[in-house]
């Protein structure tokens, strides 16, 4: 039970990220309405940008901008230390716009799925097509 | 499906979750991730590419490749709604007008048309929204504030957080906030369809062409250093020049693409009215 | 042995190949012709240009890709495969001559495809009789099934679909399902797929698996007709006549016969089935087929379908012969390739010349018909002789030989199956020559007269059926080849 | 200039995408030059880049002149050569074949269209010859974006539908590929391929690197169709418009076969693969059900199109099955089918192309009496089907024959009869439809004036670039020995045995 407790609290990070991405998961298998699969489908992006995001973090260092700006850097070292891993976030805006635009098109198909059928309910739609 | 798709995610929860037991504590600062390839990142981005803002360094220099199929991507995904949804042919409901002295709505059955530089009657959308005299004015003075904020937050890329993308899509919320505001037909007048096209491929074009540029002058894909050469400054600071450049591409490819999308999806490809 | 790397074995093969076009885009009927003579004479050139080195105990080969070591595209012509090159591209030109005939006869339509796969199967046999490995044979005997089965669904109506159908179940299925499979295993084994003279599995697999891909070779050649993969040769007899002499006569069966042969000989060899007792099993399986075929010939009516269960009965002569894996039997069995070449495409010319100048199918329908085409009948009678295996016709060298290679093995149930058979095929083949001459005439079916098929039908039947007497009298490069081929094997 | 062929691959078609957009606004009738030329350019660069790998062994290329694993690079070996000259020749031949079709099917958009086909293009050839983790995942979605607005342009009714559901679960593969190469850099901290195989063997053991195998492998096979993830495959590619398909078709699927060959072969190494995990069995036993169910519901469709893209689901259990055999033969086979597949996919789908251009109607029942209208595009079908079926000397015989054998060497006899059911269920399935062009409508023989409905070919230029893969088939066929040992064999890592 220690070892679980410690377990938990010490990457709670990646339980979180866990719970969402079921979430997620879950909304884009389970549910009926287009929309809302869309809308499973960005949770679930979000969570593995969470993920990411969580790796990047160290205890007690910064934002990833070097602060001492102008002076000759080669005099004192940066410490890795004070900042953060800024590469999850440079990947994870590369995610981010990924997503976006997935949603973009995703909408856009689901606009012409409207057109179409006037409904955005899976089973409606599939019980058209098979009437057909 | 439900039953089925609970076991899935189940499943995948917990292969996630029993991964996590070799992991790192959160925030481990002795990690791999944060002991093997960033720390060069954070130490020598400033001597190597001038630039102060590690996430502005990494994503337009180090991985700039990969920032430029990001921005690709957006690209695509602008092209995408607009190949699947435009329609060039003109709806052909009825009409709405107003008469702009009086506030009396005209609405006109069949083809026919006020033309559209009558000055007493306007247009206005088939899901009619009341005249707001609050929220035009409002929008009005706030545009240019926001577009300002959009140049600055591109041109601050380098120094605090921000960049192209960001500053891109403040600039191209600058035009959502007039078509909500006022309609699209408005939005649309200030700034083409044509335009709007052009300029979202131009915008990628600046990036992968600044990259071919490099090319050109006798170094790999993306190396800015190069620039060096036609520029009056040393290869340092060509880096943060070249990554300015890249930024500025991706501020007019996100700006163009973000209006695209939204015009596109709102009106359903017609452009006339949405939203 | 002497080898001689030459590309002529290449050219034979290729001559048919390339007048494929030149066929297709032939726009006048004599043009198209002159092509497929042309090409066919070629091909007979080329191969008869062998025979003497051959005879003389050198081999062609020819390696076009090599594309795995041991698995290449390679071509051989030994005794064997001169043997039914001979006969294949010989008999080419007289089907030639009869197709045309024929074709033109009867008014059919798509002639022009119709030549252009003639062709093209050709090749695939010439293909097929060349290969000097498994691989190579498999590419020909595939190319075979295809290029055949549009010359089987000629027709294009729903008799020929069925048969169509039929056909390409039994080839392909069994081909793909136990040939290619049974091919690998043998690469896995032995990492070669070259035929020798010695076989090639000795020593590389037990008994049992042995005996495995035995049977799946045996019955993978399906083109063979061994029961119970006979079924799609009756079905096949829907195609115009000319095509259903090549498929008994010239390529398709006697491909299927011949890719057997050279499998027991080449693959497995002699040594090895004689010393794992595995010639019995064929033998049972060879001499059902034969008796089986024999007696459902007999209830035939319709001519073609009788010649087809003929067929069956008469290929498993040959795989009979060469199980025995005595000298003088598998010299038989091979002769029988040639000798039953002859004889059947004669039977076949004969029905089909038959249903040009009449329009008749069956048997019940013929009577009096020896008045009435004297020369193609006569032609039907002779030919009959030398499928019974009765003098003075060349069939009777073969029945001779497997007849002294029974008893050289001492397989006197097989002498018996040979000589009921052969008593069997009298009991078919007989009623017909009697019926068609000698009931009297006011029972005739026919008006009086003589009114033979167009000549390009008659004289080839003619030259053929002169053909099976004169090889009584000279079945020498036959006869020579055959020896030659089992006095390689070093005999047993 | 040769030292940069690998990059100039990816970026020309790149930067071409974006003179074609911009051009569809400005001279429409110029954008299919520019992507002819584009492509053109890709094919030159990637054949002498293969040879110029051939010549110096891997090459490597670093953007922005960036060592890694800080910055991406190129590493481009034969495999990665391999498939570029694959994806680009078939990109090229679809783009000149299809051209009519797309004119006539968007008079209005067909810049855009254009544009997407390249971006595609330049996705999958980037996937081809990255050397970086991420990159990859970046191009893939650029790949899956500009497939899903390809793929929706079909068929008006069904075609959105059922794009959106190729968004929904083709997005669950790419996130848990993400996801995947996540748990990667958590234990390893880098991205570069070839960084993580030389970090990851201490770790083997550890539960992370097992999960991120799994959902990378995953997450590779949701997006290659692999049977029981197939399910999005039959209906995007059968209502998506055919000069999509026919491009799509032949090169998605394989190049994520790809994928998984260089996970396996660069990141995780064959030894964690195939030593450390024991799931080789586990990945042949489910390509023998790809195969046998591929097969099985290809039988049941009565649309030429939804017929060819179940035997698509069942050519990718070939290759998967293949590969995970575990040894030489079997993933030369594999690799060798990549080839072959999409030669032979790009042949069928390119012949029913030609045939919906003239007939417009792909049920069974609108093939009737097709022999005689469209002779030359239904021989090269026939010679697609052929190779499908595996009948020498088409290529298609040439990879059976190295799957069979590694079959056969690894003892994986269910595997050699799953591939032997799926050539006779071929046979089933091509020769149905060639009775039905071929026999009907009956008509009664002996009829000399056989030439009733005259022929109503396809124009020259989709029949020029038809004839040419079916050709192909052959020639690839014939040479696929010299293939295996030139471009192959040295691929295969030496412990493979």
């Amino acid at each position: 039970m220690d070892v679980l407790i410690h377990h938990i609290i010490g990457k709670y990070n990646y339980w979180l990220y866990t719970i969402l991405m079921m979430i997620g998961l879950y909304a884009m298998i389970a549910k009926n309405n287009l929309i809302k699969k869309l809308v499973g489908m960005n949770i679930f992006q979000t969570a593995i940008i969470l993920f990411y995001v969580s790796i990047a973090c160290k205890k007690g260092a910064t934002i990833p901008i070097i602060e001492e700006h102008g002076g000759s850097v080669a005099g004192h070292a940066i410490r890795v230390a004070d900042y953060i891993n800024p590469l999850p976030h440079v990947l994870m805006l590369t995610a981010i716009v990924v997503s976006v635009s997935t949603f973009g098109v995703a909408l856009a198909l689901a606009v012409k799925i409207y057109q179409k059928y006037k409904t955005l309910e899976e089973d409606e739609i599939l019980m058209r097509l098979r009437d057909k | 499906m439900k039953k089925i798709g609970l076991i899935i995610v189940c499943l995948s929860g917990a292969l996630l979750l029993y991964a996590t037991q070799d992991f790192p504590r959160w925030g481990d600062p002795n990690s791999p991730a944060s002991t093997h390839v960033s720390p060069r990142y954070i130490q020598k981005s400033l001597e190597e590419t001038d630039v102060p803002n590690l996430v502005t360094s990494i994503l337009a220099d180090y991985r700039g490749y990969d920032t430029m199929f990001e921005t690709t991507v957006i690209f695509a995904a602008g092209l995408s709604c607009f190949i699947l949804l435009r329609a060039f042919k003109k709806k052909e409901d009825d009409l709405y007008y107003r008469h702009i002295s009086t506030g009396i709505t005209l609405h006109i059955k069949g083809d026919k048309t006020i033309p559209a530089s009558s000055k007493e009657f306007e247009r206005i959308d088939t899901m009619w929204t009341p005249y707001d005299l609050i929220i035009k004015t409002v929008c009005r003075f706030l545009v240019p504030f926001i577009q300002i904020f959009a140049l600055y937050v591109l041109a601050h890329g380098h120094e605090s957080p921000g960049g192209g993308f960001q500053g891109g899509v403040i600039f191209g919320a600058s035009f959502i906030v007039i078509a909500i505001a006022f309609d699209l037909r408005t939005a649309l007048i200030r700034f083409k369809e044509k335009m709007d096209g052009l300029l979202s491929a131009l915008g990628v074009f600046i990036y992968a062409g600044l990259g071919a540029l490099c090319l050109l002058l006798g170094g790999n894909f993306l190396n800015y250093k190069e620039l060096a050469t036609i520029l009056p400054m040393d290869p340092v600071e060509a880096r943060a020049y070249g990554i300015l450049g890249v930024e500025i591409g991706v501020f007019i490819a996100v700006m163009a693409v973000m209006l695209s999308i939204y015009v596109n999806i709102v009106s359903e490809g017609r452009h006339d009215e949405g939203l | 042995m002497e080898m001689v790397n030459s590309i002529r074995p290449l050219l034979a093969v290729m001559v048919s190949l390339c007048a494929v076009p030149l066929i297709a885009a032939a726009r006048k009927p004599n043009v198209r012709e002159m092509w497929t003579f042309l090409a066919a004479a070629l091909k007979f050139l080329i191969v008869i240009s062998m025979l003497p080195a051959v005879l003389r105990g050198s081999q062609f080969t020819y390696t076009l890709v090599e594309f795995l070591p041991g698995a290449a595209i390679r071509f051989k012509v030994d005794a064997l495969g001169m043997l039914f090159a001979l006969v294949a591209s010989s008999l080419w030109i007289i089907t030639s001559v009869y197709s045309v005939g024929y074709m033109r006869g009867l008014k059919e339509h798509s002639q022009t495809r119709y030549f252009c796969f003639f062709a093209l199967a050709l090749s695939a046999t010439i293909g097929v009789a060349f290969s000097a490995n498994l691989l190579t044979l498999y590419l020909f005997y595939e190319m075979l099934s295809l290029a055949t089965y549009p010359l089987v669904t000629h027709h294009q109506d729903r008799e020929a679909r069925q048969s169509g159908r039929k056909y390409l179940t039994y080839i392909l299925g069994t081909s793909i399902g136990l040939v290619l499979p049974a091919m690998l295993i043998i690469y896995h084994l032995t990492g070669s797929l070259e035929f020798s003279s010695v076989g090639l599995l000795a020593g590389h697999a037990s008994k049992g698996l042995v005996a495995l891909l035995l049977f799946m070779l045996l019955f993978g050649f399906a083109k063979a007709a061994i029961m119970p993969f006979h079924g799609w040769l009756p079905a096949a007899m829907v195609a115009p006549t000319p095509v259903s002499a090549l498929l008994h006569a010239v390529a398709v069966v006697k491909v299927g016969v011949f890719s057997i042969v050279r499998v027991l000989i080449g693959i497995f060899g002699t040594d090895l089935l004689f010393s794992y007792h595995l010639s019995t099993p064929i033998l049972i399986v060879a001499s059902i087929t034969i008796l089986a075929g024999s007696l459902i010939a007999l209830s035939q009516d319709n001519l073609k379908r009788l010649l087809a269960f003929s067929t069956i009965s008469q290929l498993s002569y040959i795989i009979l012969g060469v199980a025995l894996l005595s000298p003088k039997g598998m010299t038989g069995g091979i002769l029988h390739i040639a000798m039953h070449a002859f004889g059947k495409i004669t039977l076949f010319f004969c029905a089909g010349a038959i249903f040009v100048a009449t329009g008749k199918k069956n048997i019940s329908e013929m009577t009096g018909i020896g008045r009435r085409m004297p020369v193609t009948m006569a032609a039907f009678f002779i030919a009959s002789l030398s499928i019974i295996g009765l003098p003075p016709c060349g069939g009777f060298w073969s029945k001779w030989y497997l007849v002294l290679g029974s008893l050289e093995a001492n397989h006197l149930s097989v002498l018996f199956v040979l000589l009921f058979s052969s008593f069997l095929n009298a009991c078919y083949f007989m009623p017909i020559a009697y019926r068609a001459f000698f009931l009297r005439p006011e029972e005739s079916m026919f008006e009086k007269g003589v009114q033979e098929g167009p000549p390009f039908c008659v004289v080839p039947l003619v030259i053929t059926a002169l053909f099976s007497i004169f090889l009584l009298f000279y079945p020498q490069p036959f006869l020579d080849l055959a020896t030659m081929m089992v006095r390689s094997l070093g005999g047993t | 200039m040769t030292h940069n062929f690998p990059v100039l691959i990816v970026t020309v078609p790149l930067l071409s995408a974006f003179i074609i957009s911009g051009l569809s606004w400005v001279k429409k009738s110029l954008c299919f030059p520019v992507a002819l030329l584009a492509l053109g350019t890709s094919v030159f660069c990637a054949i002498g880049l293969l040879f110029r790998v051939l010549d110096l062994g891997v090459v490597e290329y670093h953007m922005g002149g960036w060592m890694p694993p800080w910055g991406i690079a190129y590493r481009v070996d034969l495999l990665n050569g391999l498939m570029l000259v694959i994806v680009s020749l078939v990109a090229l031949t679809n783009l000149v074949a299809t051209h009519r079709t797309v004119v006539a099917d968007f008079p209005e958009k067909h810049g855009t269209f254009y544009t997407l086909y390249v971006l595609f293009v330049t996705g999958l050839m980037g996937i081809s010859v990255t050397g970086d983790v991420f990159n990859l995942y970046v191009l893939l979605e650029i790949t899956s974006l500009t497939a899903y607005a390809l793929i929706a342009l079909g068929q008006p009714d069904r075609a959105p539908l059922a794009s959106l559901n190729y968004v929904f679960i083709g997005t669950i593969g790419a996130c848990f590929y993400l996801l995947g190469i996540g748990y990667l850099y958590i234990m390893t901290g880098s991205l570069n391929m070839a960084d993580i195989a030389s970090l990851l063997p201490p770790i083997y053991h550890s539960k992370a690197v097992l999960v991120a195998f799994i959902f990378c492998m995953v997450g590779v096979c949701t997006k290659m169709a692999f049977f029981p993830l197939h399910v999005w495959l039959p209906n995007a590619y059968t209502y998506a418009p055919d000069a999509a398909t026919s491009v799509i078709a032949p090169l998605m699927t394989k190049v994520m076969v790809y994928v998984m060959i260089r996970l396996v072969f660069s990141v995780f190494l064959p030894d964690f693969s195939f030593h450390v995990l024991h799931i080789s069995h586990a990945f042949v036993w489910l390509a023998c059900l790809a195969i046998v169910m591929g097969s099985l519901l290809a039988l049941s469709q009565k649309n030429i199109k939804t017929m060819l893209t179940y035997i698509i689901v069942s050519e990718i259990g070939y290759m998967v099955g293949g590969f995970w055999l575990g040894n030489r033969l079997g993933m030369s086979g594999a690799i060798l089918h990549i080839l072959n597949d999409a030669i032979m996919t790009l042949c069928l789908f390119l012949a029913v192309g030609n045939i919906s251009y003239k007939i417009r109607e792909l049920d069974f029942v609108h093939l009737k009496g097709l022999f005689r209208k469209m002779p030359i595009t239904m021989a090269a079908f026939v010679a697609g089907g052929l190779s499908a079926i595996g009948v020498p000397p088409t290529c298609g015989f040439f990879s059976k024959w190295y799957l069979i054998s590694g079959a056969i060497q690894a003892g994986q006899y269910g595997f050699m009869l799953a591939l032997l059911f799926s050539s006779l269920v071929n046979v089933v399935l091509f020769f149905r439809i060639i009775e039905i062009a071929y026999f009907e409508p009956m008509e009664p023989h002996n009829d000399t004036t056989g030439l009733k409905g005259s022929i109503i070919e396809a124009p020259l230029t989709m029949l020029v670039p038809l004839l040419i893969v079916a050709v192909s088939l052959v020639v690839v066929g014939i040479y696929s020995g010299d293939i295996v040992t030139t471009l192959i064999a040295p691929i295969l890592p030496k412990g493979i045995g």
